[in-house]
């Protein structure tokens, strides 16, 4: 006779118990079967772009400053802090980053451009975290005061200097790029024998190790290195408790103010390198309005990554690869990807089928069919589509994939110290 | 009690007044400290302001900004971010426009239905967002991101001229064509062809009915409580899908109007400079006006103001960023301002029940004085 | 009435002469479309001694700025007032009949007209069809590559002549043709890292020349196509003189010019000279309002290309040729 | 409540009780110093004082019990002593040595645990995530603080596992996790703010085991709770607070539940004892085979109701008696149409409404006193007139013809606050500024407001001081009389006895077992909730029963 001891865990139905973890065999396996499918499309369509060297290096170098703002997005919001700033700290980013790049070199400039960003940060901190001001007003106005300050000193500095002018800094020395000799070129040869798979994954590798900026893999490395922080470290376990309950940090003694402070300067200075990687590596010079809205678009790569760092590279890239598409050949490429968009919603139908939705499955079905009437039709997409390629794959992916996003929880929420209930 | 009041309305005006002459210092500072004489580009700014010309450009402005900023209140009073804006207003714009154009009815009607058309289309557009976060919970953030990049090459490709465009021989513009007479919303003219946008009235007008819609009806209690705490609201007998289809169209609605004002009042055709990025401006708006239609209002007006009278600047030999700064500023120290006049407010009730206390009175909390 | 914006400063000091331009989105210091507007008001001052006064728009602004900028330049007694881009045309059409003794400038545009209206208007597809001539000439692969900023009608121009002078010096050439952003997105004329990436993907696909038309995103297509060993051409103004591009300048086969710069200066000088300019005032290749640039030392040691070229010119002026507008 | 003396005149009426031993004479062991001396404490908040001029005394090695009503002020003192709020006055000695907290942080160096009234865990962090966070220096935040985490749990029998998600814990595991983390920074005073008032009788029981042991090696408790009873049981010292100030102590020994409610509220303890019926044969609510299968994350489907079959009678309550977590929550949810069950039927006076929305439902008269009021009750932002509309938007007086009445709903609220006693400095503050009594006394007065025909009560009580409570189920039993059936679901099994005609147990999502509330005691109650037994309850099936009320020390392993 024991009850006493039976406890609510016991007697309640376990609730989520046991979610399942992808390991690490599961995800490669999940990214070959992607490549297979991507390089049958290839082999069918002769898009041969679709996996080529260029298109992977040039996929990886539009994903870079997406990455960096999505990477900048999530240390803030980890923390409970919103950044719609991030458009603004990037700008500052490619400011300061061509300022200090043009006149002292580009390592100066990356320096700057990391400084530059991490102001807007701490200006946006200053106003949410010790004001306690909404965090979109905020991110507003930080965006505002970037387009408004950059384009006022530029009246000053830029104009003046030779080959310079109000809008466009001189031009910045460029950042070594590696090319690893053997490796790059015979992948390179692989890649253009167009086999089927070994061709692509050819493709792949050697997209990501040619003509690699090193400041492309500083920023790659920032994505493990954020999680690693992030998760594996103490200071990365007060940061997140002060998104998920900045009460209960403050009850264990944390400060609360501190942790925000950090994580919101840290996510400008990620946004301002993401600025100065633009204006130093993808462009060599900076440029009145060049990030043209890249600030959103990591913001929506993070939530797209359900505040992941993994989740939020892979939007990055997703963005990257169909940018990179569209630019390089688009309406061969992206007519390319309607094939590959019929066969992935016949997968969907299949899929609904097992799961008996009906209804859903004769949609999917539709919409596959006409794909293929489209592709089998015509040989190239109008422009204008192709486009917006990168915005509605995006879209797809979202309204396809099941959602199970998940924000920290006390995510632009105001805090105030002592006033936990 | 009648004290008591004074002082909430000293407090209320402290806030916008604290603001306003902070922004105004901070920008003062900024010039100063770039080496211009601080007050001219200011002085010029206000004069601007007092020419007829350039209030009624404030005001056709603030008629567009309010629009706008509505739209993007609609959907922050329940909690969803429409960031859509821009891309459903530009879309319902076009669309609507070619059919103004391609239909002619008399007078009235014909404004009606280019209006009806707008707010449909915008709704459309608007409705995507809503229908992926009501059925597949797609962040309505992403989606109208995603939703405005693709209404930007949507009206590219519409508007080419083999399919609904119209390029007129010798002009490198891409339009809609003409709509007829009978589709142009009257204006006031107020002598020398200064004309305010009769849609403008409109606008003013719509922020009554939204101020009635949300604070006076069943349906705006059911959007103001799912905003404020969906649980609840979902247990007070809301049905939070249908909230966010519903709110998402509305916001949509009102966003396919923004275009309105211009389209009926000034150009009459879409066309390749058809302005963009109001949708943006209309979030500043709506968030410095606190979602509150008298709010919105007064920072639509100011909005407008710094737009219209810093474009002179630049004649004048001063850089016309000033303005932008000025924005930028003056959104921060608004909000700043009215939560230090809040905290103070606070501090100082605080204070008078320790004086109440010192003076000996017994422990008398207010909610012993309700008891 | 209340007052207007330009009652005060009422008119310029009596007997100076003055004029206006009015800039397209962009305004000074875009190194392009309207640093030549003004690079023509420039030596205007500089030559006739007239006062030059300058206005930039806003983003996001509407008709009603527009016009009310030309009205306010125009009441202050600038004449003539320029508009810089189509973008002025409705504006334009709705002032310059209030103002009958101004003279309206309306670059890029014919389509709005009136008598006290000139419209400056360029004939790039015949500049762009002879640097498709040497763009056939120069390439070995027979493969050329153009990159559009915006696809709009006035960058399709662009595009259509170069193909056609590709086409018509090399018919198995292929044009591999990119856009960068669609209207009214025009942040195509300001990304060079899409430049640079559309650049490197028709290079990848063997391009070995590539004509630009993109703005400033332009310069990212020469330095790939540079960095790349292959020809760059680039636009507007002769880019091998440009600070910014000395790096790569050359590789910088030759640039299609078109002299805003001069159609502005012509105007104001023709309204100084009391006949002022109306109606459409075209530049085409005869008048030398497009071209191509020749600063490149290789490009001039090219004998056969230039011949080409220069035969081609002839034509076009002969009207031998027809370019066309659209693609 | 105008009966209530105000604190300076109060006298010690009652054995067992003395005045409050001011300047802290009070040292009962004269040996070693007091753990905790709170001294002259006072905190104001805008319009309210919360604590005024306090002083309480703490022995070493003692459970200390807080008594108050809500909004006396206990856990802000304790939020002082925890140094998440400064007092504006007093000081704060630590056995024996003046200290001054500027944060958590000090208060735990020096050996100061809390256990807050609202837990303070971080749902999407696991247990081991939320032990070590800010203690991170003791053991690091990897194995060797999963093997202390480990250790401590079996040391008490708490049972924690280390890399369980928080927000799949039930509310007494979290309350164990809460405890862990306590005793991680190794606390020396713990804090309990209301730790019993989500337990079923088994698990406080399991608690006070805990406390007992921690008492056992030298640790000093203070434990606040408005159970009187469970105070009696556990505490070694009773001090009573009211009105933000200290107004006596009691000694458990002699005391009795009554006494103390007394110098609580100055009232009589209230019972939930209901013994004239009111049944009637018409059924207002007849529920039959209602199935309900839920989808976890990761795809799983389970069934969390099955065959759920029961009738309410007009002037009928029922209870359901069920650990947390057995499917209660998702009956609530069905029966209101939140959830749509797969199955079953739900006939609400003679009308099937299985597939009515909720609104319809509630327009129909389901009543609801939700079991998480902030959740599900309250908007907690807006003013007192607004959250008297919510839920019933559409119903007079807050509305005609679907516009709203504003002037009549707060009409109607005023009359609410005056009827059902909610405390409150007027109808236009925030619900949030309100305590949480007061704040269920308003749902109540709103949802009896619309005369509903059935009622969900669930855990009408919980939180709430004994003259709140009283309030309450006299609120609920007059209603009753008129004829009203009431589902009643509530962890306090005394309230559930004590109020209901009809008793049930849930347990699994199923309905096992059935009770006459005449003749159950809590405890025989408390083992059928734990799926211990089947079927009809009778008072001598289950013999054992008995002894669950002394349960020692070692059974609770
Ligand atoms: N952060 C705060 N801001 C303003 N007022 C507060 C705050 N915290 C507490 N109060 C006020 O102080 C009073 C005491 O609150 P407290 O939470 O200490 O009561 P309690 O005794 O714990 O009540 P309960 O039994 O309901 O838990 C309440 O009336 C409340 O209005
Ligand atoms: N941030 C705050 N602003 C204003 N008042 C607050 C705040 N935080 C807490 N309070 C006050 O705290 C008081 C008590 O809060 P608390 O939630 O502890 O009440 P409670 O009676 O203990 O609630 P419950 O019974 O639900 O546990 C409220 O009266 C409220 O005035
Ligand atoms: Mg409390
Ligand atoms: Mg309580």
């Amino acid at each position: 006779m024991s009850t006493s001891t039976v406890s609510a865990t016991s007697a309640a139905p376990k609730k989520g118990g046991g979610r399942r973890k992808l390991t690490l065999p599961w995800i490669l396996l999940i990214i070959a079967g992607g490549l297979a499918l991507v390089s049958l499309v290839r082999v069918i369509s002769g898009a041969d772009d679709l996996t080529s060297v260029g298109q992977i290096s040039g996929a990886l170098q539009l994903a870079v400053p997406i990455a960096l703002a999505g990477l900048g997005g999530l240390w803030a919001e980890r923390a409970g802090v919103v950044n719609i700033g991030l458009e603004g700290m990037m700008i500052l980013g490619t400011w300061f980053g061509a300022w200090a790049g043009y006149q002292w070199g580009p390592w100066t400039g990356v320096v700057m451009g990391l400084v530059g960003g991490a102001l807007g940060g701490l200006l946006h901190a200053i106003i949410t975290v010790t004001f306690n001001v909404n965090h979109i007003v905020s991110g507003v106005a930080v965006n505002i005061l970037a387009i408004g300050f950059t384009q006022y000193l530029s009246n000053f500095t830029f104009d003046e200097a030779p080959g310079g002018s109000s809008k466009q800094s001189p031009r910045i020395e460029p950042i070594t790029e590696i090319t690893i000799p053997g490796l790059s070129d015979w992948l390179a040869t692989l890649q253009a024998k167009h086999w089927f798979f070994v061709s692509d994954l050819a493709g792949v590798l050697g997209g990501l190790v040619t003509d690699l900026s090193l400041l492309t893999v500083v920023a790659v490395l920032l994505i493990p290195a954020t999680w690693w922080v992030l998760w594996r470290t103490a200071f990365g376990l007060r940061l997140r408790s002060c998104g998920e309950n900045p009460i209960a940090a403050e009850s264990l003694g944390v400060n609360v103010y501190k942790y925000k402070y950090i994580a919101v300067i840290v996510s400008g200075a990620m946004a301002g390198l993401g600025g100065a990687f633009l204006a130093i590596v993808s462009t060599g010079i900076y440029q009145e309005g060049q990030t043209g809205g890249r600030g959103y678009i990591g913001l929506a790569a993070m939530i797209f990554g359900n505040w992941m760092p993994g989740g939020m590279s892979l939007g990055a890239g997703l963005f990257g690869f169909t940018y990179s598409l569209k630019l390089r050949g688009g309406a061969e490429n992206v007519h390319a990807m309607l094939l590959l968009l019929a066969i992935l919603l016949v997968a969907v139908v299949v899929w609904q089928l097992y799961k008996k939705k009906h209804v859903q499955a004769a949609i999917s079905a539709a919409c596959a069919a006409g794909l293929f009437v489209w592709y089998a039709l015509t040989d190239a997409v109008p422009s204008q589509f192709v486009d917006a390629a990168p915005y509605v794959t995006t879209l797809l992916v979202l309204a396809l994939s099941a959602q199970r996003l998940r924000m920290p929880k006390a995510d632009g929420m105001p805090y105030r110290k002592g006033q936990g209930k | 009690m009648k004290k008591f009041d004074k002082d909430r309305l000293l407090l209320a005006a402290a806030g916008p007044a604290l603001a306003l002459v902070s922004a105004f210092v901070l920008t003062m500072i900024v010039l100063a400290a770039s080496g211009v004489a601080p007050i001219d580009p200011l002085r010029i700014m206000v004069e601007q302001a007092g020419y007829e010309d350039v209030q009624v450009l404030i005001l056709n402005q603030a008629g567009i900004y309010y629009l706008a900023a509505l739209a993007v209140a609609i959907g922050f009073r329940m909690n969803l971010f429409n960031i859509g804006v821009d891309g459903q207003y530009r879309l319902a714009a076009m669309i609507s426009a070619v059919v103004g154009a391609a239909v002619t009815l008399p007078g009235p009607l014909h404004i009606l239905m280019i209006v009806a058309v707008a707010m449909l289309t915008g709704a459309f557009w608007a409705g995507i967002a809503g229908i992926l976060k009501a059925k597949r919970g797609v962040s309505e953030v992403v989606s109208t991101i995603m939703l405005n990049a693709i209404a930007t090459a949507l009206i590219a490709w519409l508007l080419l001229p083999k399919n609904l465009g119209v390029q007129v021989e010798g002009s490198n513009d891409l339009t809609t064509g003409k709509i007829a007479e009978s589709g142009w919303f009257p204006a006031l003219t107020i002598g020398d062809g200064l004309e305010i946008y009769g849609f403008t009235f409109v606008a003013f007008a719509l922020g009554i009915v939204y101020w009635f819609v949300l604070n006076r009806t069943r349906f705006g209690f059911d959007l103001r409580a799912t905003g404020a705490s969906e649980s609840a609201a979902q247990a007070s007998g809301v049905d939070a899908k249908k909230m966010i289809m519903t709110s998402m169209l509305l916001s949509g609605a009102v966003a396919g109007l923004t275009g309105m004002p211009l389209l009926l009042g000034e150009s009459h055709t879409y066309n390749l400079s058809f302005p963009l990025g109001i949708g943006f401006t209309g979030i500043t708006i709506a968030l410095l006006g606190r979602n509150h239609p008298v709010g919105i209002f007064f920072s639509a007006l100011l909005i407008a103001f710094i737009d219209k009278a810093s474009a002179g600047l630049d004649t004048a030999g001063y850089a016309k960023e000033i303005g932008t700064i000025m924005q930028g500023l003056i959104v921060i120290a608004v909000v700043v301002s009215y939560e230090l006049v809040r905290r103070y407010g606070i501090r100082r009730q605080q204070q008078k029940v320790g004086e109440e206390l010192a003076a000996g009175h017994a422990i008398k909390t207010d909610k012993e004085v309700a008891a | 009435g209340g007052k207007k914006s330009s009652d005060s400063a009422s008119s310029t000091e009596s007997g100076q002469k003055s004029a206006a331009i009015a800039y397209d989105i962009g305004g000074r210091g875009d190194q392009s479309f309207n640093d030549a507007a003004y690079a023509g008001l420039e030596k205007a001052e500089k030559d006739l001694q007239v006062k030059g006064a300058e206005a930039e728009p806003t983003e996001g602004e509407s008709e009603a700025d527009k016009v009310q900028r030309l009205t306010e330049l125009a009441r202050k007694g600038h004449n003539p007032v320029i508009g810089v881009g189509f973008a002025y045309g409705a504006a334009i059409e709705k002032v310059a009949p209030k103002f009958p003794k101004t003279t309206f400038g309306l670059i890029d545009d014919a389509s709005k007209t009136g008598p006290n209206i000139a419209n400056l208007v360029f004939n790039e597809e015949q500049g762009s069809y002879l640097a498709g001539v040497a763009a056939a000439k120069a390439s070995k692969s027979g493969t050329v590559g153009f990159i559009g900023g915006v696809e709009v009608p006035l960058i399709k121009k662009f595009e259509a002549g170069f193909t056609q002078g590709v086409k018509d010096t090399n018919p198995n050439a292929k044009v591999l043709s990119t856009y960068l952003s669609q209207p009214p997105d025009f942040s195509g004329f300001a990304k060079p890292d899409l430049g640079k990436a559309a650049a490197k993907g028709q290079l990848d696909n063997g391009a070995d020349v590539i004509y630009s038309a993109a703005g400033l995103a332009g310069s990212g297509a020469i330095e790939a196509a540079a960095t790349a060993g292959k020809w760059a051409i680039g636009v507007d103004s002769d880019q091998y003189n440009q600070a910014g591009l000395a790096k790569y300048k050359d590789k910088i086969l030759t640039s299609v010019t078109k002299d805003v710069s001069g159609s502005v200066y012509n105007l104001i000088k023709s309204v100084q000279d009391g006949s002022p300019q109306s109606g459409e005032v075209r530049y085409g290749l005869d008048k030398n309002g497009v071209g191509l640039a020749d600063s490149n030392p290789e490009y001039k040691s090219m004998a056969e290309l230039q011949a080409a070229v220069e035969k081609a010119k002839a034509d076009i002026i002969a009207k031998k040729i027809n370019v066309k507008t659209a693609p | 409540m105008d009966a209530i003396p105000s604190p300076p005149a109060l006298s010690p009426r009652h054995t067992g009780f003395q005045l409050l031993p001011r300047q802290g004479e009070c040292v009962i062991n004269a040996s070693s110093p007091p753990a905790v001396e709170l001294h002259g404490i006072t905190k104001r908040f805008p319009g309210v004082v919360a604590n005024k001029d306090i002083a309480i005394t703490v022995r070493k090695g003692t459970v200390h019990a807080l008594i108050g009503e809500n909004g006396a002020g206990k856990s802000t003192l304790m939020k002082i002593l925890y140094g998440m709020q400064k007092p504006d006055e007093g000081t704060i000695a630590i056995d024996g040595e003046q200290v001054s907290f500027n944060n958590p942080g000090d208060a735990i160096a020096r050996g100061i645990g809390m256990v807050h009234q609202h837990f303070m865990l971080a749902d999407n962090l696991t247990v081991l995530e939320n032990v070590v966070l800010g203690g991170e220096k003791l053991y690091g935040i990897g194995a060797k603080a999963r093997k202390k985490i480990v250790e401590i749990s079996d040391a008490y029998g708490l049972g924690v596992r280390p890399d369980a998600l928080v927000e799949d814990l039930g509310v007494a595991d979290r309350q164990r996790v809460e405890i862990l983390k306590v005793l991680y920074r190794g606390a020396r005073t713990l804090i309990l703010d209301e730790p019993t008032a989500v337990l079923v009788p088994q698990e406080v029981d399991a608690l006070f085991d805990n406390l007992r042991e921690l008492k056992a090696e030298g640790l000093t408790v203070i434990f606040i709770s408005h159970k009187l009873g469970e105070v009696l049981k556990v505490a070694d010292d009773i001090t009573v607070i009211r009105r933000g100030t200290t107004v006596g102590t009691a000694d458990p020994k002699t005391a009795t539940t009554k006494q103390l409610a007394e110098l609580m509220v100055g009232s009589e303890l209230p019972s939930p004892e209901t013994r004239e019926s009111t049944v009637t044969d018409v059924p207002m609510l007849k529920v039959s085979d209602l199935r309900l299968a839920a989808t976890d994350p990761d795809g799983v489907v389970r069934e969390v109701l099955a065959g759920i079959d029961f009738t309410i009678h007009k002037g009928e309550v029922l209870g359901i008696a069920g650990v947390e977590g057995n499917g209660q929550t998702e009956l609530i949810e069905a029966l209101m149409g939140m959830a749509l069950p797969d199955g079953g039927t739900i006939t609400l006076d003679g009308k099937d409404i299985s597939a009515t929305p909720t609104r319809k439902r509630r327009e129909g008269g389901i009543g609801y006193i939700p079991e998480d009021r902030h959740r599900h009750g309250l908007l907690l932002e807006s003013p007192l007139w607004e959250n008297r509309i919510l839920g019933h938007v559409t119903e007079r007086p807050n509305s005609k013809r679907g516009i709203l009445d504003p002037k009549a709903a707060r009409k109607d609220t005023e009359r609410i606050v005056r009827e059902y006693d909610v405390r409150t400095p007027g109808i236009d503050v925030t619900a949030a500024s309100l305590s949480g009594g007061n704040q269920q006394k308003l749902i109540v007065g709103r949802e009896m407001s619309h005369d509903p025909k059935f009622l969900i009560a669930a855990h009408p009580t919980r939180g709430v001081d004994v003259g709140a409570q009283a309030q309450i189920w006299d609120a609920i039993r007059e209603a009753r009389r008129e004829g009203l059936a009431v589902l009643l679901i509530s962890a306090d099994l005394d309230e559930l006895i004590g109020l209901s005609d009809t008793l049930r147990v849930i347990y699994r999502g199923r309905l096992v077992a059935d009770a006459d509330p005449a003749t159950i005691t809590p405890e025989e109650l408390g083992t059928a909730m734990t799926g211990a037994a089947r079927g009809h309850l009778e008072a001598t099936d289950n013999p054992s029963a008995a002894a669950d009320g002394d349960t020692t020390e070692d059974e609770a392993r």
